[in-house]
């Protein structure tokens, strides 16, 4: 009998895929089922926000940089305040960084919960998308109470935050920690110990340590290769060093890894909104800033941890009121980057999967 | 050993989503049921008017359509030659390219410009929505708001007094403006 | 190292080669020059006492004069952080590649290339992908070029 | 020549019809065509509302589980939001790639649809109500199912589209693969029916209650069910076992080409599919029609709604396995504990150790 010809073929995944988060374009090279190489193509939501911002007054950058990761905005606000704030050597009041934190946690728990209902998505269970998304509604009611939006918050301003909470957002607060406390079990119930889970992420896109480091993969994906980092402990930022919470690592570096280190995370994050909640004080939640703001020339890089990984923004001043230059970084523009080393040889189900538990958001890619 | 583990696993799961298979949905029926919106929830950018007069507050200061970050706000402000005040003539948003943010709201020292909790403004043509004074006016009439500029007949009511959701008390959006007019 | 120890460090050791700005607001920066940025960025992450292993952002500035190319540079294991800044002439501005030594750098060059037009020597797959493959109307992130549907802003509060 | 009907409440029905037909003076050959005719669309339309039931009773049951409403708008609860539905993809327009291989593209859908009713020949719906009861009929049932697996690889091919292939590939495999510890579950119940056909098999589980039913005879029993439970989940292409489609991976897999009513026909053929399997559980281990008080047809309706509801409460709680990891716990998990069973049950029924 004579030998069949086979040949590898190119698949188009994306830039519309159900599985992508987003516009990106993996480019797949299949042998059969099997993934041969990957080629991510990138760009598709690219807006030029960092051409954008140069165009802008430092508090016109906010509500810009809020599209930048629209799911964890509070972090885009975060990020470019500290750097402004860091620039024009602004002390930020007691009340306000406390309410940054409880802000900032929140939206990482809301962030994770995004994740935990897409990636179950991605590998076919449906219903924890829908319990995720129910628990992320109580955190982004809120942010709505406080800032008047449900997305793009425009809250952290430069040298405080925009507004005071309100009355009633302390015991709802209290209440959605308490509730998604609870809820815990469920999603743990549904997935963790799941055989079909288990086998579809445990050893599957193995990152060892020293690829994601050279990768410069940070946040979730980092942690769960077993490296504990995390730059609220490592380039303390805000008041976080006066909170008491782990920073979770995992040994293997699979996808099941990842996910269980969110879930982790999330336990963290719940801490430390109620000991910000608890330790609350009364103040100015702004200090005193120029209408017209001028930072002195200089340059600084600030960096924060966000739900996604490192999100960095260095920014150039150059004495006038618009920045000269906004570089900004997003933890899933090198996750992403790391995606073509892990699937390399696996069936395309795995790729999915990879690309569920780094969990990529494209406008942070793209910008 | 490890089958048996597994199969109480899945019925685990079965557990849980048989649990919320009785339960009631969280979800509302949308143009039946409403979700009330919260007080300071960023919607429709709308012109307020006076409470007693039913004139606009707006006197064309051009402080929102320079905070504005996407340049939604065009005013059409002529500046009288002789007395240097600037008369409103036109007041035009555009929701299209507005982004929500609050800043303009925030801009204002003399409560002309809110953004208000009403949302549903969609539209089939995309050239109304962008909105005229008119329309601006007509939509903001039933838009309760604290009336913190100075009267000089009226002695002023504290604004944390009057305010009726029981905000907290300190009214930010006049902290930050003031310093800039100060400068403008 | 603590900041400081880490500037007595860099000044003993790489005097000639990193010169400090005082620029930087927070962390450590220094120009480096960039014909043999290469080799210093070698030197930086093998030393053993720096061990720059990780590349947190790497990106072009243009200052309208010149380019200027940003290394934020981070060790995991020591926790320590710098800024190194290169200096390219506005005219064929050039780079070595440095993803050899952080294969993280591979997209932020990419992009680099593509937005600033700073050609990187070296790299292993200059291709577009923020811009439209059959992009052709220059560099959008240099300052001399405006979108042709650009809109000015009021000036805002003078 | 009287039609191969059995005993049965309904086929009164039918039973009239013919003498009607007869007695009019109509040629033997035309009475049995209209006969068999009005018969055809009758199970036609039943399988339709049954399919269309379940498409909405899926969605239901979903959005509950989910903490949703599901459809609420057509009429209560929006009952007939499915057939809403059906109508509007009737009037969709038929979207086709102009690469396809056209006849195969075209008759994809009407064998999947064709094959999907054909099983209905030969299930029970009651004590008599059966359209004919063969003597091969649990093996006809699994014949004709099996037509599927070529229709979707027939879609996946004639789509020309790779994701298509994929997911005609996958299906092929994967009921292949599932098709031979699905029989060995069934051979486990005929052994002990002596028996092929459907009608057999059911009253072979008549008396004792409901300890008479397969489901219910330990050891084998038990095992023979949950087997044939996963492997009709497979069949069937439904989570966790619906990689022909897995949508976040294959978009849609087979049916990523089709629109307006040759995608109904597939969705539709899924579901009926799905009451199929059902029915042929029911029918093999939980004892048929068989029960006591209602209406033999009753029994049988609950019985496999019941299953179907287990099957889609199975959809809606667990993630999706890997293609590979399909075909290993098939055939190095089913296979050899549905033959160990079939050994068993062999042994136990020589030994005479049941009841």
């Amino acid at each position: 009998m004579t030998q069949l010809r086979t040949e590898e073929f190119t698949v188009n995944m994306g830039p519309h895929h159900p599985s992508t988060h987003g516009v990106c374009r993996l480019l797949l090279t299949m042998d059969g089922e099997r993934v041969v190489h990957i080629e991510p193509y990138i760009g598709y939501l690219h807006r030029a926000l960092e051409k954008i911002c140069e165009n802008r007054t430092y508090p016109q950058c906010i509500p810009i940089l809020d599209r930048f990761e629209y799911v964890t905005a509070m972090s885009c606000n975060y990020v470019f305040a500290l750097a402004a704030e860091r620039l024009a050597s602004i002390q930020v009041p007691e009340r306000a960084e406390y309410l940054r934190v409880i802000m900032l946690e929140l939206n990482r728990m809301a962030s994770h919960l995004l994740w935990y209902g897409t990636t179950a998505l991605d590998l076919g269970a449906i219903t924890p998308f829908l319990y995720g998304f129910r628990e992320r509604e109580l955190i982004l009611d809120l942010f709505e109470m406080t800032c008047g939006q449900r997305l793009t918050y425009n809250y952290i301003r430069i040298g405080g935050v925009a507004r005071d909470i309100p009355p009633q957002f302390i015991p709802k607060c209290r209440e959605a920690v308490k509730t998604i406390t609870e809820k815990m079990s469920d999603y743990e119930g549904l997935l963790n110990e799941n055989p079909i889970w288990m086998a579809r992420n445990k050893k599957v896109g193995v990152m060892s340590p020293e690829l994601a480091i050279a990768y410069g993969v940070s946040g979730p994906p980092l942690r769960a290769s077993g490296v504990k980092y995390d730059i609220r402990r490592n380039d303390p930022y805000s008041i976080y060093d006066r909170f008491q919470f782990n920073i979770p690592t995992q040994r293997n570096g699979d996808c099941y890894d990842r996910y269980i280190q969110r879930l982790q995370e999330i336990k963290e994050s719940l801490k430390i909104v109620s000991q910000a909640l608890d330790g609350l004080p009364e103040g100015d939640i702004k200090a005193k800033v120029p209408g017209v703001f001028k930072p002195p020339a200089g340059e600084v890089y600030a960096r924060m941890e966000n739900s996604r990984g490192e999100l960095g923004v260095y920014l150039i001043s150059d004495g006038t009121n618009k920045p000269l230059r906004v570089k900004t970084r997003g933890g899933s523009y090198n996750n992403l980057q790391v995606l073509p080393e892990l699937g390399k040889g696996l069936l395309i189900a795995d790729v999915v999967a990879i690309m569920a538990s780094l969990d990529i958001i494209m406008p942070e890619v793209d910008r | 050993m490890g089958l048996l583990k597994d199969i109480k696993n899945l019925l685990i799961g079965m557990k849980i989503t048989g649990k919320h298979l009785g339960r009631h949905a969280i979800t509302i029926q949308y143009p039946e049921e409403k979700w009330t919106m919260p007080e300071r929830s960023r919607g429709i950018v709308v012109l307020l008017s006076d409470k007693e007069t039913g004139e606009l507050n707006c006197t064309a200061c051009m402080l929102c359509a320079r905070a504005c970050p996407t340049g939604a706000i065009i005013i059409d402000a002529p500046r009288d030659e002789v007395t240097k005040k600037r008369t409103l003539k036109g007041f035009i948003v555009d929701n299209g390219l507005c982004c929500f943010c609050g800043l303009c709201e925030e801009a204002c020292n003399f409560c002309a410009i809110k953004m208000t909790p009403k949302y549903e403004f969609s539209t089939i043509n995309k050239d109304d929505l962008t909105w005229d004074v008119k329309k601006l006016q007509e939509v903001g009439r039933d838009v309760d708001y604290i009336d913190t500029r100075k009267k000089k007949t009226a002695p002023a009511p504290k604004p944390a007094a009057a305010t009726p959701t029981g905000d907290a008390p300190i009214p930010t959006p006049v902290a930050n403006p003031g310093e800039e007019k100060k400068e403008g | 190292m603590t900041k400081d120890e880490l500037r007595e460090y860099i000044a003993t050791r790489y005097s000639g080669k990193l010169t400090p700005l005082d620029l930087g607001r927070y962390e450590l920066l220094y120009a480096a020059d960039a014909t043999g940025f290469k080799e210093l960025a070698r030197e930086l992450y093998e030393d053993e006492q720096l061990k720059f292993d990780y590349l947190l952002n790497l990106g072009g500035i243009d200052t309208k004069e010149r380019f200027e190319i940003i290394y934020n540079l981070g060790s995991i294991e020591k926790n320590h952080r710098i800024d190194i800044k290169l200096s390219l002439p506005y005219e064929n501005a050039e780079v070595d590649s440095v993803q050899e030594i952080w294969p993280g750098a591979n997209w932020f060059e990419r992009e680099m290339w593509e937005l600033y037009g700073i050609n990187v020597r070296g790299h292993n797959n200059l291709k577009r992908f923020l811009l439209p493959d059959d992009w052709n109307q220059g560099h959008p992130m240099r300052k001399n070029w405006t979108a042709p549907d650009f809109i000015k802003l009021p000036e805002a509060g003078v | 020549m009287t039609p191969i009907i059995a005993s049965g409440e309904l086929i009164v029905l039918f039973r009239w019809l013919h003498a009607q037909l007869a007695s009019v003076g109509l040629p033997d050959i035309w009475v049995t065509v209209i006969t068999y005719a009005v018969l055809g669309v009758f199970m036609f339309a039943l399988l339709a509302v049954i399919a269309l039931f379940l498409v909405w009773w899926e969605r239901k049951i979903s959005a509950h589980i989910q903490q949703r409403f599901g459809p609420m708008r057509v009429g209560w609860h929006g009952w007939y939001q499915t057939i809403m539905d059906a109508l509007k993809l009737l009037q969709k327009e038929d979207i086709r790639v102009d690469t396809r291989d056209k006849p195969v593209f075209f008759w994809a859908p009407v064998l999947c649809f064709v094959a999907a009713f054909l099983a209905y020949v030969s299930i029970p719906f009651g004590d008599g109500l059966i359209v004919s009861d063969l003597n091969i009929g649990i093996l006809y049932i699994i014949a004709v199912t099996t037509f599927t697996i070529i229709s979707l690889l027939m879609a996946g091919w004639g789509s020309n589209n790779k994701y298509a292939l994929l997911g005609g590939m996958r299906s092929a495999a994967q009921v292949v693969s599932y098709e031979v510890p699905m029989i060995a579950s069934i051979l486990t119940v005929i052994l002990f029916s002596g028996s092929l056909s459907m009608v057999k098999i059911v009253e072979s589980q008549t008396g004792h209650g409901i300890f008479n039913w397969f489901v219910f005879r330990v050891p084998f029993g038990p095992i023979a069910f949950l087997t044939y439970l996963i492997t009709a989940t497979a069949e069937t292409n439904r989570t966790p076992f619906d990689i022909p489609e897995a949508e976040q991976e294959l978009v849609a897999g087979y049916n990523v080409e089709y629109s307006g009513m040759k995608f109904a026909m597939f969705f539709l053929a899924e579901f009926v599919n799905m009451f199929t399997v059902s029915a042929i559980a029911t029918t093999l281990f939980l004892g048929g029609w068989n029960g006591p008080f209602l209406p033999s047809w009753i029994w049988f309706l609950g019985k496999t709604l019941f299953v179907v509801f287990i099957l889609m409460l199975f959809r809606w709680t667990y993630p999706r396995l890997r293609v590979d990891q399909l075909m290993e716990f098939s055939w190095k998990f089913l296979v050899p504990v549905t033959f160990a069973n079939l050994i068993l049950a062999g042994w136990m029924k020589y030994a005479k150790w049941h009841w």
